[in-house]
């Protein structure tokens, strides 16, 4: 399955992009995507990673279903 | 009504208040969190914000809806700023209106005490030479090639 | 620099909050008491405050002090409106600055409750059928002729 | 001895002035001088009284001395 990725601030900057599509096997959970993406970008294993959903704060083993639009979420810094 | 809204400019707070103003409000607390511009002696040349905007908008009606219950307080709004933010501005403005004033209090602390918690608003900090995520922490995170990452306390 | 005022006239609070404006201060809570027109149901046709002046400076430059000592803030306005005061203006408008949030809240907020106890400052409520001296406890007090003495909670 | 009475709200309506001078004897203390306006306005003991001498809240018992200034204050209302 496919699902698009969006990154934001410091964990942006270490992708390098903010949108990017990830191919992932079926069953795959939201730890498996970071874990593909650190594969490639040790630097990110450096960040703590928050999860977004359809705009929901999700967990490490939120299942993911093809076209999921997943959001990496570094640690806040508003207000 | 309680609303949030993310801007590019300058917030308004005289504005906001005037839009908040309904009879039968007796208590009116605004907060304003305004930027700083130097960090443990260190000069911040440029400071700026990027948001998630429509999970901060959905994240914020559930934040608006926890006020509600907690404080009996319907009358909220929440202003963010974006982008380049100038020293002395503010980044973010609450005015919380309720017919007595502690519930009030408790809705303009309770929703800027969440909004550091679960906004997903990112602030970063240029100085001279390099520059910095700002974590709610107070923890700042360098991720440039020539940046050492610093630790303090906000 | 904290200061305290009393006016006869509308409390501008955004030229308030520009006079407390200085870099430095990271977070501003402004509290605004504002007057309502109904009390029970009944409509009122006027209010007004009167003070006790002198005594109410004297006690205000000691909240001040405690202000500071309890929460490290220096940077405090208070203006009480006195005379007539329309429905849905300030009465009071308390304005805290601070490096951080929770000390800004906590000097706001203890300010209008000691206030509340300590300043010399009363309110009228005129009805069309009467009036009372207002207590901050909601306690109110007829001493016309023809007034009969009211409670409720405020 | 003469003191200067200072009435504020209530308590000025009740006595019809909001200013007046009162004659006590040496040693008076704060409560004789409303004892000695009570007697002739008896609303006075409806109102909770609080007093002030040069600005500072004094207690019934605090003792008076010529010239004083009192202020007699009912329960306050502002903010």
């Amino acid at each position: 399955m496919k699902i698009q990725i969006k990154a934001f601030a410091a964990i942006r900057e270490v992708l390098g992009a903010s949108e990017l599509e990830l191919e992932l096997v079926e069953g795959a959970r939201v730890q498996d995507a970071l874990e593909a993406l650190s594969a490639e970008h040790p630097a990110l294993r450096e960040i703590p990673c928050g999860f977004g959903i359809a705009h929901e704060y999700v967990g490490p083993d939120h299942p993911l279903k093809d076209e999921d639009e997943l959001a990496l979420l570094p640690p806040v810094g508003g207000g | 009504m309680a609303e949030f809204r993310l801007t590019d400019e300058a917030i308004d707070v005289p504005a906001l208040r005037r839009e908040i103003e309904l009879s039968g409000q007796g208590a009116i607390v605004t907060f304003e969190g305004v930027v700083r511009d130097t960090f443990e002696g260190r000069r911040v040349v440029r400071l700026e914000y990027e948001a998630y905007p429509p999970m901060a908008t959905k994240q914020m009606d559930r934040l608006f809806c926890e006020v509600e219950e907690r404080f009996g307080v319907e009358r909220l709004l929440v202003v963010h700023r974006l982008g380049l933010v100038p020293e002395g501005e503010a980044a973010i403005a609450i005015l919380a209106a309720s017919p007595h004033r502690r519930e009030a209090f408790g809705a303009a602390a309770y929703t800027i005490d969440r909004i550091k918690e679960i906004l997903p608003v990112w602030k970063k900090e240029h100085y001279e030479d390099g520059e910095v995520w700002v974590e709610s922490s107070g923890v700042r995170r360098a991720t440039g090639p020539g940046d050492a990452p610093l630790d303090g306390a906000d």
